[in-house]
C-alpha cells in the first residue's frame, strides 16, 4: 500500500464542503502551510475547523478564516487575530473555546477510542455549562467527549514513507495526538525518507495512523514575536 | 510607590524555591524567570511542549519551531524535553507542576479568577489557563490591583470565570496578598504604599493583622 | 481430514489484504505471519509496543529488549516503530488496527467469544484480548472446532466471556464459519471433511446453504 | 536539586508496609531488576502491587511473591506463573485482573490527572460487573478509573540527572506510563548521563516526573521464550 502522494493539492482529494478538520500547529508554530495554503485556493467551505489557534490575519489558518471557508472553529484560544475577533463578536462566525489541556486531551481521546472522560478544567465556568459534573479526590469535574475528524492534517519535520513521523522542538504540540484522530489523517513533512531511515525507538507518529504523507515545498515558517537576548 | 512590571515579577520570584517545576504565563510571569534567585534552580515548562525554557536565542538562532507558550522565540536548557500538548497538559493536570504564575483581569477573595473574556468587547480565549488554574497545587496571580481606579480585587468576579477557589496568593503593584478561608490577608505591601492606600483600593474582604511589612525588593 | 495448526494459519492468511494492519494473537495466530500472500504488504502489531514485527532473530540477534506480546524473542522490519502500552493500545482502542486474529477456548453463534479462564482451574488473565475484541474492526478466532469430542462452536458460552458480539469469522480444523445475524454459518470445509462431520461437531446453529467448497490450503 | 541517589537500596527508602507500588515491565521484559532485587531480600509486606504481569517463579516479581510479600496484585496476565496461579486459585493472594489495555489508560489516566473514562473493552465480561455502562457511538462503555501509586518504579535504557528517560525497543511497555503516576517515581536505568546527553526531541519520560534516579547494576535481563530462525 503507497502512502506517499505527490502533493497538497493530491492529498486534499476527498475533502468536500461541510467537513470536520483538524489542522496541528500551536499559533505559527507547526501549522500545515501546503495544505492550508491549497485550501485556501479551493472553493471549498463550511469547514469545522478544529486547531488551537486560527492563523493571523493573513497566514495559516486565517486565510481560511478570512476567505469565509470556516463554519465554526473550535479552538482554545482567539489570541491576536482581529478578524476571527471581529467575526467572533458579530457572530458571523461559530466558535466553541475550549480549555487547551481539554481540547489536547479530547483528540489524543478520539484517537484512543476513549468516548468520554473527566477532567477538572472548567468547572464552575461558562465551559462546564450543560456538562455533567461529579467530584473525585474532593474535587469537581466535568465530563468531556472525545472529538474525531474526517481529516486530519499535520505537519512533521520528517517522515518516512510508512507514514512514521517526528516533530521538531515544540512543533509537535497539535500534530502528534490529530495525527491519531483523522478518519484520514494527512501528513506534511519537510523531509520524506524512506522506511528504514528513521530510528523505531524515537518515532513520534507510528505510521499506522497516517494515510497520506508528502514531501511539503517552499515552508515560510513565519514566526509570531520574534524575541531576542543581545549578544554582549 | 506602586511597582512596576518588573517589580512585580521580581516578588513573585521570591516564592520560588530550588527544584520547582514552573508555568509561567503571558504578560508578567513571563518576567519572573529573569529574577530567579541565586542558587535555586528551577524548570520552567512550557504548555505547549517544553519543559526546561531557556533565555531568549541570539537573533541567530531564533527558529521558527522553538517557540514558548506566548508565541516569543525561545532556546531550552540542558535536561530539556520536548513533547505534545497532550503529555504536557498531563503533566499540568496530573499536579507535576509545582507552581502556576499567570495574570487575570480579576481575583475573588473565594480565589476565583476571571482572565479570558470581556463579554461583548473582547474575547482571547481560555488558552492553557482554565487547565492550569484547575490543576495546579500552587496558584499566584500577577496583575494590577485596579484599573482606572476600580479594584480588581472582588469579593466577587464580575467578568467570566478562568476557575473557582482556585488563587493562593496575589501579587499586585500595591500589595501581596494570601487568599485564606478568610478572604484576603495583607502580607506585604509596595514600598512607600501604605496600608490605606490598599484598603481603599481593595474591594474585596481584606484582613489586616499586625504590622505590614514593605516587600524586599 | 482436520487440518492441523499450521494449515489453519494458512486459511486465515487468506483473509489479508494489502496494507492491512494486523494483531495476532499468542499461539496458532502468530503461525498466520509465516503464510502471508505474495505480493501483499501487511504489518503486524504487537500490543508491548510494537509496529512492525520481523520474523524471530538469527541466535546471535537475540536481544531481551524485544519480544512480542507472547514473551519470544522478534526482530522488526523497516518502518517499524516502539511506543509505550497506552500507545499501543490507543491505537487498538481507537480502530486503527484493522484485523485481530486470536485464539478462544469456545465461541457462540452470536459472535461472544471466552478465552481467558476456567473458573476453579485455569486463570490466565485476559491480557489484552479484551481490549482486543472490543476494539478491532474485524476479528477472527483460530481454534479446534471440539475438544475431547465436545463442541467448541457453542450457542452460548460456558466459560466467562472475552467479549460479547465481536468475532465476525471462525477458522477451525475443520471448517471456516462466518458468524451472521442468524449464526454460524458454514462457508468452507476442511479437505475430506464432511457438511455431516461438521454438523455433528457443532453445537451452536449452523446455517449450510448450497454446495459447500473445500478449503484451498 | 539532585534526584541521583547511590544505588536500589537508598532509592526504596520511605517504601514500607502495605504501600501500593507500580512496578515496569511487560513479562520480564524492562522490568526494574536493582529494586525488585533489593526489595525481595526487606522485610517489606502487604503490597499491593500493580504490574502487567507478576514475573516468572524465581525472578522479577516472583520473588516477592514466593516471599508472599505481596498482599494484592494488579495484573492482566499471570500467564505461565505456576506461584501466581497457586496463590490466586487458593486464595492466599487478592487478584485484580483487568483487560491490559485498560490497565495502561488507568495509570496513564491516573499520572495525568484524569480521575475516570469510558472505554469497551470488557463489557459484558465480569469485569464490568458492579460498573457503570453507557452506549457511545452505538456501541457500550464501561467507566473506568485512573491509578495511581505511593511508588511507581521504572527501568529505563539511558536516563540524565534530569530524569529523563528513553527505553529501548519492547521495554518502553508499562514503564513510561508508570513514571507518572507514582507519587514518588524510582527510575533505574542502565547508563546515567549527565543533563544535556539526551537530545531532547526524543525523550520518552520528561524528568519532571522522576523524582529519584540511579544506574542499575548486574543486569541478567532473562528472557521467557528465545525463538530465533536458524541461519541457513
Amino acid at each position: 500500500m503507497n502512502k506517499v502522494v505527490k502533493n497538497a493539492e493530491e492529498a486534499i482529494k476527498g475533502i468536500s464542503d461541510n467537513m470536520t478538520i483538524m489542522f496541528g500547529g500551536f499559533g505559527l508554530c507547526g501549522i500545515p502551510e501546503n495544505v492550508i495554503n491549497i485550501l485556501a485556493t479551493t472553493s471549498i467551505k463550511g469547514i469545522i475547523c478544529i486547531s488551537n489557534n486560527c492563523g493571523v490575519d493573513d497566514f495559516g489558518l486565517g486565510k481560511l478564516l478570512k476567505n469565509k471557508q470556516i463554519r465554526k472553529m473550535i479552538a482554545s484560544y482567539v489570541g491576536e487575530n482581529s478578524e476571527f475577533e471581529r467575526q467572533l463578536l458579530s457572530g458571523e462566525i461559530e466558535v466553541d473555546l475550549i480549555p487547551q489541556g481539554t481540547l489536547a486531551e479530547r483528540i489524543r481521546a478520539g484517537g484512543a477510542g476513549i468516548p468520554a472522560f473527566y477532567v477538572p478544567a472548567g468547572y464552575g465556568t461558562e465551559v462546564a455549562i450543560g456538562k455533567e459534573a461529579r467530584e473525585y479526590n474532593g474535587k469537581m469535574h466535568i465530563l468531556e467527549h472525545g472529538l474525531t475528524a474526517d481529516y486530519a492534517v499535520v505537519k512533521a519535520w520528517k517522515g518516512d514513507t510508512q507514514g512514521n513521523l517526528i516533530y521538531k522542538y515544540t512543533a509537535s504540540n497539535f500534530n502528534n495526538m490529530m495525527a491519531t484522530a483523522g478518519k484520514i489523517t494527512i501528513a506534511e513533512v519537510e523531509e520524506l525518507v524512506p522506511a528504514g531511515s528513521l530510528d523505531p525507538n524515537f518515532i513520534h507518529t507510528p505510521g499506522v495512523f497516517v494515510q497520506r504523507i508528502f514531501q511539503g515545498v517552499n515552508y515560510e515558517k513565519r514566526i509570531e514575536q520574534i524575541t531576542v537576548t543581545k549578544p554582549n | 510607590m506602586a511597582l512596576d512590571k518588573n517589580q512585580i515579577a521580581k516578588r513573585i520570584a521570591q516564592e520560588l524555591k530550588d527544584g520547582y517545576y514552573v508555568n509561567l504565563g503571558i504578560g508578567i510571569p513571563t518576567l519572573v524567570a529573569n529574577y530567579v534567585p541565586e542558587g535555586i534552580e528551577v524548570t520552567l515548562q512550557s504548555e505547549n511542549g517544553l519543559l526546561g525554557i531557556g533565555p531568549f536565542p541570539h537573533p541567530d538562532k531564533v527558529d521558527a519551531d522553538l517557540i514558548n507558550a506566548g508565541k516569543q522565540t525561545v532556546t531550552y536548557v540542558d535536561g530539556a524535553s520536548f513533547f505534545d500538548s497532550a503529555t504536557s497538559f498531563g503533566m499540568i493536570r496530573g499536579g507535576h507542576i509545582d507552581l502556576t504564575i499567570l495574570g487575570a483581569f480579576e481575583v475573588s477573595e473565594e480565589g476565583d479568577i476571571a482572565s479570558w473574556k470581556v463579554p461583548g468587547k473582547l474575547v482571547k480565549g481560555m488558552g492553557g489557563a482554565m487547565d492550569l488554574v484547575a490543576a495546579a497545587k500552587n496558584i499566584i496571580v500577577a496583575m494590577q490591583h485596579t484599573n482606572k481606579g476600580a479594584s480588581k480585587i472582588l469579593k466577587q468576579c464580575t467578568l467570566p470565570l478562568t476557575g473557582v477557589k482556585c488563587v493562593k496568593k496575589v501579587v499586585t503593584d500595591l500589595a501581596v496578598l494570601d487568599i485564606t478561608p478568610q478572604g484576603f490577608k495583607l502580607i506585604e505591601r509596595a514600598p512607600g504604599v501604605t496600608v490605606q492606600e490598599i484598603i481603599a483600593a481593595t474591594e474585596g474582604k481584606l484582613i489586616v493583622e499586625g504590622d505590614i511589612p514593605e516587600m524586599n525588593i
